[in-house]
């Protein structure tokens, strides 16, 4: 059935539905937003339980952990098990808790004590991580998508070369490989061997955090190594996914097209093979999101950079349930509103999504 | 299955790179296979793993005896990268079978009821999809009792299955109106025999893929936990190598076999499993190769 | 041989979804369409219409692969869906489809053979292997197929045509009573199309099967002959003998339809140009196409 | 600009009949695992000015490959092996399109040559509006300003019957028929020499398909262009077509007047082809079809490709392949076809 | 480039004070806190310098001489009756804020301990304080409710540290749930500078009003406490001496530093951890064959001390035959004849005829049964795998392997190892034996069935469910015995006997931390031939280390 921008809604409809399927736009915005919201809560639920059907009881290990100062004979005791359990929104049965979690979340959006930094609580330490890992994972995903998204295009586009072909197979190689496995061997080689990069830490200590040239620098020099794990798998894989669409585009009539109205090849490839490249590409940049976290944990960790994932490791072995469900669910949250954001801009920006 | 050999062996003459990819796997498989005997010879009729640095001294260079050397409580290199390599192998094959056979099950459910069905088990699967996986396995392999390599495995699983089930649910829903199915259902098939002898066949290359994923997702997820300590269990595997030359400073102090060489086996590993993919990828996507037959 | 009889109840088929925005949310693919299939005498009975018109849909109706909104299809006078289990054994052996798409019917991971060994085994056939396979071979003579070109092949190795064919061969395996055949030479080339609207007709009479052909093709449902059923946007707007019908169509949608069909022959062509708006496609308004009274055939 | 438009329609129509392409010997290969498919194998053809050459044929014995072929648009694995096309030019010396160097051939192409392709639902770019795929066109090939084309694009598709509001739609706003008009009206835009539309109906609603096929008729009777039409719906070519090419395996078996093909055609296969299509009307009898299976383009049959299905086949049809020769017997007056049967030849005994 | 300016030597400093000026210390892994609240979580890191530099305790007891040193305090004193505390403070002492220390911040810190039982201490005092009094502000003293011959303990650093005892002109009127202490209001030679969360690192500048200047004057003007980089990374940085202290060098690390010409090091490794390496057992009653005593001695039978102890320590070692280090000061808690009599030896076969013995016979697959059931045990232990303790464990599995025994090892992280310790769900640990501090009373009241509860239930003493009436009854004997005593040796010698007839608890080997200094900035190091001091740099006798560095005058 044609849709047409300009013709009107004619027949007459009655309430909310019709007005709604006259406002597709609206409509599509209130559709996806309470399926966010749902993912979200289905998310978070399931991490909730995730993490306090985990055997092992924290609050048991963390009074012994306490009482282990003591030299000579400390007994138990059942006050201050009482009372930490109800510090940690421990009380009560699983049921209990997880209502008083949404309620701390959802009113207070308060994430309650830090059990790795009692009595500071979980946002702080949280908070305190987020800028390193923000700045490590933004600036590398970003340059990761924008270089591969270039490369890729390229190869694309001279697929038949000797060398695009090596390099998407490289690319192919390249893209699966785990990060931490890319990190070992890049601090073998560039730390170890050379010493060109530190290996750890994210900046120089001996600098105080400001916005001297030289602390910048410093920061550039020590987020080298961690950016370039991330950096070497993110650009392969995207340079292999945009390569796989231009070639799908390539193939599509619309360029036989241009090529038989017989355009100049740089238009063919910036108006006709770019500009439907790109687009889908940003939808696939929300979905890597999420990915992306998980290696960054190992990442930060090997590279002892005080970002988020070294925090959670920290965490998961004191158990601190607080931070680590801080943790997650920030990542949850992060990752699928990055999506809802892409979602309701994309088709500002690609006429062929249309709103259903 | 005559049809399934046939293109087996087209695919095996049409790929070199299927070719080196299924060679050195292959390698891989008979050396964890062998492992027993190999390790028996390695340590000349001793048990090579044995803690005793009276009779084998610890942190020995490459040598005769010990080819790769010995690490910190005297035990060979080589043997360890033997028996490290046969653990994630196995790891890794348990996990893949655990996590296609869930992601296929739920694949199939989803795509063939559709519906509710569908709906429920289309979003749970996106759940987890976005719940950031590598957290969450850090945390249940530190807290999960009785380790054993089969644990593990169904830890790995819990968390790869859903991509499986992603990929293969599209193509069940792609296949499920194909009229060859309504055939079937007009030729009085019911829903298990539509799924087995209609459905599934189509779908083996992709369940295939999905497994050799799965599987070196997992064995990769496991050495990742391991090279930050946080491996849930001390089954010797080439992810617990890599942690020691890191906690025991092997390279300074030269025995870089313990670091290089599960670095190696585990690139080899990878590379021979993408290599069967991109061959795969050509063979059967023709719009990436030149000519036909690459 | 008792009479046997499909009949179509006031069968409404409605489609839902944001993609039917432009409808209002809902889209009646079959609009309280009601006729009859009867086995004796054996005919061909062609559904004709527009693409979208709700011809597949029907016949996917009919076959029981599809529920219908409302309204109902009954087999001998009992709805399909609540058939017992030996009525609906029958019901399943007496309509048999032959599909659209000669490409997609065979399952690619099998050999041909297996759709005759599998209706066999299913419909109780043969007892043993040996007949199976000598029916088997009859079917395919009866299609014009040898089978030595059709036996232990992959679906790939045989052409458009052949495929068609085989799907002949198996109704003759079953000897159903009725036929649904939804657009079944719509992807075949001419030659090949006629050789196989010849086995057709051929099979109506010499079987006593009663076909419903669905095609939009005016021209192949006259060569077949008997009945016609025009149906458009879900609703039947004219029905009788294919003489009658399309050489002095009374109902201007199977006028419009008519006029549209290029003619072969270069001495006949267009003199004057179409008369229809050329703007929009859904034309032909159904303002004035009001559903005929309950067609009986 | 629109005057010199028409200019060039008079100039071409002046030149109406004589040759303005010549295919002399093209090959067309695939490249598969199992050897080269030869789908266009030595077609030796002409099309004449202001006329539309219908080409016919059975799916898969090669049309869209020999008239992608003709734009020099094959894509791997395909290739050309050989032959000419010799392009006539309104100025200036014939020229052969294979020898084109890249630059040379985007001059010809939409100046002289415009393409119309098979199943043209996906030819438009979705990201850009009508009007901007318009102008990248017109902008490349003419000397026009921007405003000036801007001006001409409603004309355009007033030509092909669209409302000028459809310039600033996106693609995925116009339905299947639109769509197909608006890359005719694109096809148009230049006046080009010749246009080949391969099966510009066949996707179409029936209604449909007729108005596009009357427009196609006008189009040339008003702008003179040169139109090669692909379809294998016989019916199209007997409403449409001045000649008609039929090919089969790869090759062309039979070129005549439209009329003669349909009244009296040569060859076997062309006779099979009109012997089976049904007709409304009058009384109904059985035809005939053809029997046996379209051969593989791997591995055509020796000598007459149709020898396996003729009903006429002769010893030598096996052995030797018959040239694409003039018939002269039972003209009925009509223009002398070409066919390529034994029938007709020495080799076959009818000696003429 | 990333040299700051103000650095102008070609090393890089690692901290944003003078190098020269700086004492650099590499620790493992640990959390940066904001909360110095020793009484809740996390305000008792002790490797961040807080018990080393800056908070210090009443008494010092110097392991390796067996002395203990009078600081916030002079001396103690008990009445005859063992009922009555009296502590003598000593006059100069100050807080880092100026304010004198006195007995009335010691008497609010245990009220405050007293009032608040989920504060981390409080149950060291609930069950034993009386009454208390400040006769002057040098004086405390505590009235006990049972005769108690160790409570001073409470006050003296033996093992890292001992009571916090924090300032009552800070704390007054504060909750002591959330108060953080923020910098810390201490008494000793440096407060804190600053924290830097993104580096894990703590400074400590010197207080140039600290009490005891004129005595102890610690030369370094920094103390850094921070987490070390990979072993690797860090031997770069000990080399280049941007560190003095390495956290993770094991001694062929420092032997391989040395033997490259890198001179600059002082390899310690004379001081013995007082906690032997052992195997511990679940001794419950309903842990069948587990909580009989042969089936310990068994176990023990199957540990090759001699290979482990040459083997899987982080240098070679000594088999360890009692329950506690062979410091000097330990010697009297010895008895060469007991010891001769129980001698822990390496016995497959005697530990497979006490199996047999015992009922567990082995089937015809080799595999031993236990009332018809195969015997089967899990080993856990706190450590990663590749470590002694893991390997420890790991041996022991693979001998009870071959005796018959299916066991299974594994590690446990932080909180779960606790956990499963607490409530007593795990066969046998790999781990230590800690508890002998001042004496090997300590050690036994971990015996005590007073404080046994079953499988399930939390466990703080006891942990391991050993149910044995002749040393429990002996080990509630010593509670009340002044270990001073010489009359009480006898009871000590029979303890010890109990002890080895239950073997709850079976040592393995001797350990001891080699320690690893850098002599390029700072001398005066506690050597081998010059063990001063207690050379580990997360205990709170550090502080006398530091306080006997010179700047190695570059
Ligand atoms: N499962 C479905 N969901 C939504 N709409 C459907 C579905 N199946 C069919 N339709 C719609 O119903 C209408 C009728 O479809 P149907 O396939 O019956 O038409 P048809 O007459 O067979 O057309 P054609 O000639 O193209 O095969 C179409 O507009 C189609 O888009
Ligand atoms: N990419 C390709 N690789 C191999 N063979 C091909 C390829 N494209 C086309 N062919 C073969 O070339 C022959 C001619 O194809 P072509 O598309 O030109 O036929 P056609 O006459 O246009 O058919 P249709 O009417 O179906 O469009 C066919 O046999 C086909 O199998
Ligand atoms: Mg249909
Ligand atoms: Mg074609």
């Amino acid at each position: 059935m044609i849709h047409t921008a300009t013709g009107p809604v004619n027949k007459p409809l009655a309430g909310i539905r019709s007005w709604l399927l006259a406002h597709p736009l609206i409509a599509y915005a209130i559709r996806r937003f309470i399926a966010y919201l749902v993912t979200l809560w289905g998310a978070l639920t399931l991490t909730f339980f995730f993490f306090r059907l985990i055997p092992g009881n924290p609050i048991g290990a963390y009074v012994q952990a306490l009482q282990q100062k003591q030299i000579y004979n400390a007994g138990a005791s059942a006050d201050m098990v009482k009372y930490y359990k109800s510090v940690f929104g421990l009380d009560g049965n699983l049921f209990e808790q997880y209502i008083h979690y949404i309620q701390q979340l959802v009113i207070k959006h308060d994430l309650g004590p830090s059990i790795l930094s009692f009595p500071t609580s979980s946002e702080v330490l949280i908070m305190r991580s987020l800028p390193w890992t923000i700045g490590l994972l933004a600036l590398s995903t970003l340059f990761s998508w924008v270089l591969g998204l270039i490369l890729g295009a390229l190869i694309g586009w001279k697929r038949d070369k000797w060398g695009s072909e090596f390099a998407s197979n490289l690319c192919i190689a390249l893209s699966h490989i785990p990060y931490y496995f890319v990190a070992l061997i890049l601090v073998f080689l560039l730390a170890y061997k050379l010493n060109w990069f530190p290996s750890t830490a994210a900046y120089n200590p001996a600098w105080d955090p400001s916005w001297d040239p030289g602390f910048i620098m410093s920061v550039i020099n020590h987020g080298t190594l961690p950016a370039l794990s991330i950096m070497v798998i993110g650009v392969s894989s995207w340079m292999l996914s945009t390569r796989m669409l231009m070639v799908t585009i390539l193939g599509e009539d619309y360029l036989t097209f241009a090529e038989a109205k017989g355009l100049k090849p740089r238009k063919i490839l910036t108006r006709y093979a770019l500009r439907n490249c790109y687009l889908p590409q940003i939808t696939g940049l929300g979905i890597t999101l999420g990915s992306i976290f998980n290696g960054n944990v190992l990442v930060e960790q090997l590279f002892a950079y005080p970002g988020i994932g070294n925090l959670f490791v920290m965490a998961t072995q004191q158990l601190d349930y607080n931070t680590i469900q801080g943790i997650v669910s920030l990542a949850i949250f992060g990752v699928l509103t990055a999506n809802l954001i892409l979602d309701l801009f994309l088709p500002a920006l690609d006429p062929r999504i249309k709103y259903n | 299955m005559g049809r399934f050999l046939q293109a087996m062996h087209g695919l095996w003459k049409s790929s070199h790179k299927v070719q080196a990819g299924v060679i050195i796997i292959t390698f891989f498989i008979v050396v964890a296979l062998l492992s027993a005997p190999i390790t028996a010879l390695i340590g000349h009729g001793h048990d090579p793993l044995d803690i005793d640095v009276s009779i084998s001294p610890a942190w020995q260079s490459p040598n005769a005896q010990h080819w790769l050397g010995t690490d910190r409580v005297g035990r060979d290199i080589l043997a360890m990268t033997v028996i490290g390599l046969t653990a994630s192998l196995e790891v890794g094959v348990i996990a893949g079978l655990i996590s296609t056979v869930i992601g296929t099950i739920v694949a199939f459910v989803a795509g063939y009821k559709g519906g509710n069905i569908d709906n429920f088990l289309s979003s749970f699967t996106d759940m987890f999809l976005v719940v950031p996986s590598f957290p969450l396995l850090i945390t249940l392999s530190a807290y999960t009792a009785n380790v054993n390599l089969f644990t593990i495995a169904l830890i790995l699983a819990i968390f790869s299955w859903p991509f499986a089930a992603r990929t293969i649910r599209s193509q069940v829903l792609s296949l499920r109106s194909r009229p060859y199915v309504e055939l079937a259902k007009v030729t009085k098939f019911n829903d298990m025999e539509i799924i087995f002898t209609e459905l599934m066949p189509n779908l083996l290359p992709f369940i295939g893929v999905g497994f050799a994923n799965a599987a070196l997702g997992s064995v990769f997820a496991l050495v990742g936990l391991e090279v930050i300590g946080l491996g849930p269990s001390g089954t010797l595997d080439l992810g617990l190598m890599l942690n020691w030359s890191q906690q025991w400073g092997a390279l300074t102090l030269g025995a870089w076999p313990l670091f290089v060489a599960p670095v190696v086996v585990l690139g080899l590993l990878f590379l021979s499993v993408n290599m069967i993919n991109i061959g795969l990828e050509e063979v059967y996507n023709p719009r990436l190769r030149k000519t036909a037959g690459a | 041989m008792s009479e046997k009889n499909i009949a179509l109840n006031n069968v409404t088929q409605v489609f839902r979804g944001a993609a039917m925005r432009s409808m209002g949310g809902e889209f009646r693919a079959v609009d309280d369409v009601s006729f009859d299939l009867a086995s004796e005498p054996p005919q061909i009975v062609s559904l004709v219409g527009q693409s979208g018109s709700g011809k597949s849909t029907i016949a996917r109706i009919i076959l029981g692969l599809q529920k219908p909104s409302s309204g109902s299809v009954t087999y001998n006078g009992k709805d399909i869906y609540k058939l017992s289990r030996q009525e609906y054994d029958i019901y399943r052996k007496d309509v048999q489809p032959v599909f659209q798409d000669p490409y997609s019917i065979f399952n690619p991971f099998y050999r041909v053979d297996r759709i005759f060994w599998t209706a066999m085994s299913k419909f109780k056939l043969t007892p043993s292997k040996r007949e199976g396979l000598a029916k088997i071979e009859e079917s395919l003579h009866a299609v014009d197929l040898r089978p030595e070109d059709v036996l232990n092949r992959y679906p790939h190795q045989l052409s458009g045509g052949q495929r068609q064919r085989v799907m002949l061969a198996r109704v003759h395996l079953l000897r159903p009573k009725f036929i649904i055949a939804d657009e079944p030479v719509s992807m075949l080339d001419a030659a090949v199309r006629v050789l196989f609207l010849n086995i057709l007709t051929d099979f109506t009479e010499k079987y006593g099967m009663t076909t419903l052909f669905i095609t939009h093709d005016l021209s192949t449902a006259y060569y077949v002959g008997g009945k016609i059923i025009v149906i458009s946007r879900g609703k039947i707007v004219e029905s009788g003998d294919v003489e009658q019908v399309l050489v002095h169509p009374s109902h201007p949608y199977t006028q419009m339809l008519l006029s549209s069909i290029p003619v072969p022959d270069p001495d006949a062509r267009w003199t004057e140009k179409s008369a229809l708006p050329l703007e929009e496609e859904e034309t032909a308004e159904q303002a004035d196409l009001e559903a005929l009274p309950h067609p009986h055939i | 600009m629109a005057n010199s438009l028409t200019q060039r329609t008079e100039e071409k129509q002046s030149a109406n009949g004589s040759s303005l392409l010549e295919i002399e010997d093209l090959k067309v290969y695939y490249d598969t695992i199992n050897g080269a498919a030869k789908a266009v194998d030595g077609v030796n053809l002409t099309v004449r000015r202001g006329e539309i050459l219908g080409i016919a044929g059975e799916s898969g014995c090669g049309k869209s490959t020999l008239t992608t072929a003709l734009l020099r648009l094959t894509q791997a694995p395909g290739y050309i092996a050989g032959g000419r096309i010799m392009f006539h030019r309104m100025d200036g010396d014939p020229i052969d399109l294979l020898k084109l160097s890249g630059e040379e051939l985007r001059k010809v192409r939409w100046r002289n040559l415009s393409y119309l392709p098979q199943g043209s639902m996906n030819t438009l770019n979705p990201v850009l509006r009508i009007k901007e795929q318009f102008l990248d066109v017109m902008l490349e090939h003419s000397d026009m300003s921007k405003r000036e084309a801007e001006k001409m694009i409603p004309n355009l598709l007033g030509q092909v019957n669209l409302e000028p509001y459809v310039a600033n739609m996106h693609p995925h706003e116009l339905s299947g028929g639109m769509k197909q008009r608006v890359t005719l009206a694109m096809a148009i835009a230049l006046n080009s020499d010749l246009m080949v539309a391969d099966e510009p109906t066949t996707a179409l609603d029936v209604h449909v398909q007729r108005v596009v096929i009357q427009m196609l008729a006008d189009l040339r009777d008003r702008l003179g262009m040169t139109m090669i039409v692909v379809t294998h719906d016989m019916a199209v070519h007997a409403e449409l077509a001045d000649r008609v090419a039929v090919m089969y395996a790869g090759d062309v078996v039979e070129v005549g007047d439209v009329r003669q093909i349909f009244k009296a055609p040569k060859h076997p296969y062309t006779q099979a082809l009109i012997n089976s299509i049904p007709r409304i009307g009058g009384e109904r009898v059985r035809l005939a079809g053809i029997t046996g299976n379209t051969p593989s383009p791997r591995n055509w049959p020796s000598g007459c490709r149709f020898h396996p299905r003729c009903p006429h086949a002769m010893p030598v049809c096996s052995e030797q392949a018959p040239a694409l020769l003039e018939v002269t017997k039972d003209l009925n007056g009509m223009q002398p076809p070409l066919a390529s049967c034994h029938l007709y030849t020495q080799a076959g005994g009818n000696d003429e | 480039n990333d040299a700051p300016p103000s650095t102008q030597k070609q090393v890089a400093s690692l901290t944003p004070t003078p190098r020269a000026q700086t004492l650099v210390i590499n620790q493992a892994e640990f959390t940066t806190f904001d909360s110095a609240n020793p009484f809740i979580p996390n305000g008792q890191q002790y490797n961040a310098g807080l018990y080393q530099v800056c908070e210090e305790f009443l008494f010092y007891f110097n392991m390796v001489t067996g002395e203990i040193t009078p600081w916030l305090a002079k001396s103690w004193e008990y009445n005859s009756a063992h009922t009555q505390l009296t502590v003598h403070l000593n006059p100069k002492a100050k807080w880092n804020d100026g304010q004198p220390f006195t007995s009335k911040d010691i008497l609010f810190t245990i009220n405050m301990l007293l009032k608040n039982p989920q504060l981390s201490g409080a149950n060291s005092y609930i069950p034993f304080v009386k009454d208390m009094s400040a006769p002057d502000a040098q004086t405390v003293v505590f009235t006990l409710k049972d005769p108690n011959p160790r409570f001073h303990y409470n006050f003296v650093a033996g093992i890292v540290n001992s009571q916090d005892i924090v300032a009552e002109h800070i704390w007054s009127g504060k909750d002591p749930m959330t108060m953080k202490d923020n910098p810390p209001v201490r008494t000793g030679p440096y407060k804190l500078d600053r924290v830097i969360p993104a580096q894990k690192m703590f400074i400590w500048k010197k207080n140039p009003d600290y009490w005891n200047k004129d005595e102890f004057d610690p030369k370094p003007e920094y103390v850094v406490y921070r987490t070390g980089p990979t072993l690797d990374s860090e031997v770069e940085e000990f080399k280049r001496g941007q560190i003095d202290i390495p956290a993770n060098f094991d001694l062929n690390h420092a032997n391989a530093i040395k033997n490259g010409g890198y001179q600059n090091i002082v390899i310690e490794n004379q001081f013995r951890d007082p906690c032997p390496r052992g195997v511990l057992i679940n001794s419950d009653p309903s842990k069948g064959l587990l909580s009989d005593s042969r089936m310990h001695w068994a176990i023990s039978y199957l540990i090759d001390r001699k290979t482990l102890a040459a083997s899987t320590w982080l240098m070679p070692t000594v088999p360890a035959q009692y329950p506690w280090a062979d410091y000097p000061g330990n010697e009297k808690w010895s008895n060469k004849e007991i010891a001769d009599k129980y001698q822990l030896t390496y016995d497959p076969k005697k530990a497979a005829s006490l199996l047999d013995e015992m009922g567990a016979k082995a089937g015809s697959d080799g595999k031993r049964n236990y009332q018809g059931k195969p015997l089967q045990f899990e080993i856990i232990t706190p450590q990663k795998p590749g470590m002694p303790e893991y390997l420890n464990g790991q041996k022991l599995a693979d001998e009870l392997g071959k005796v018959g025994i299916t066991a299974t090892l594994r590690y446990y992280d932080g909180a779960a190892y606790d956990d499963k310790l607490n409530n007593g769900q795990f066969d046998i640990v790999s781990g230590w034996i800690c508890g002998n501090t001042f004496d090997p009373g300590q050690l036994y009241t971990n015996f005590e069935i007073r404080y046994y509860v079953p499988i399930g239930k939390n466990a703080f003493n006891n942990q391991y469910r050993v149910k044995d009436k002749a040393l429990s009854d002996l080990a509630v004997k010593l509670d009340n015995v002044d270990p001073n005593d010489p009359k009480a040796k006898a009871t000590f010698d029979q303890a010890l006997e109990a002890y080895y007839k239950a073997l709850p608890w079976i040592p393995v080997y001797q350990t001891t931390y080699p320690t690893f200094f850098n002599t390029s900035y700072w001398t005066g190091w506690p050597t081998n031939e010059n063990l001063y001091n207690i050379p580990s740099n997360w205990w709170g006798q550090f502080m006398f280390i530091i306080g006997k560095l010179q700047p190695a005058g570059k």
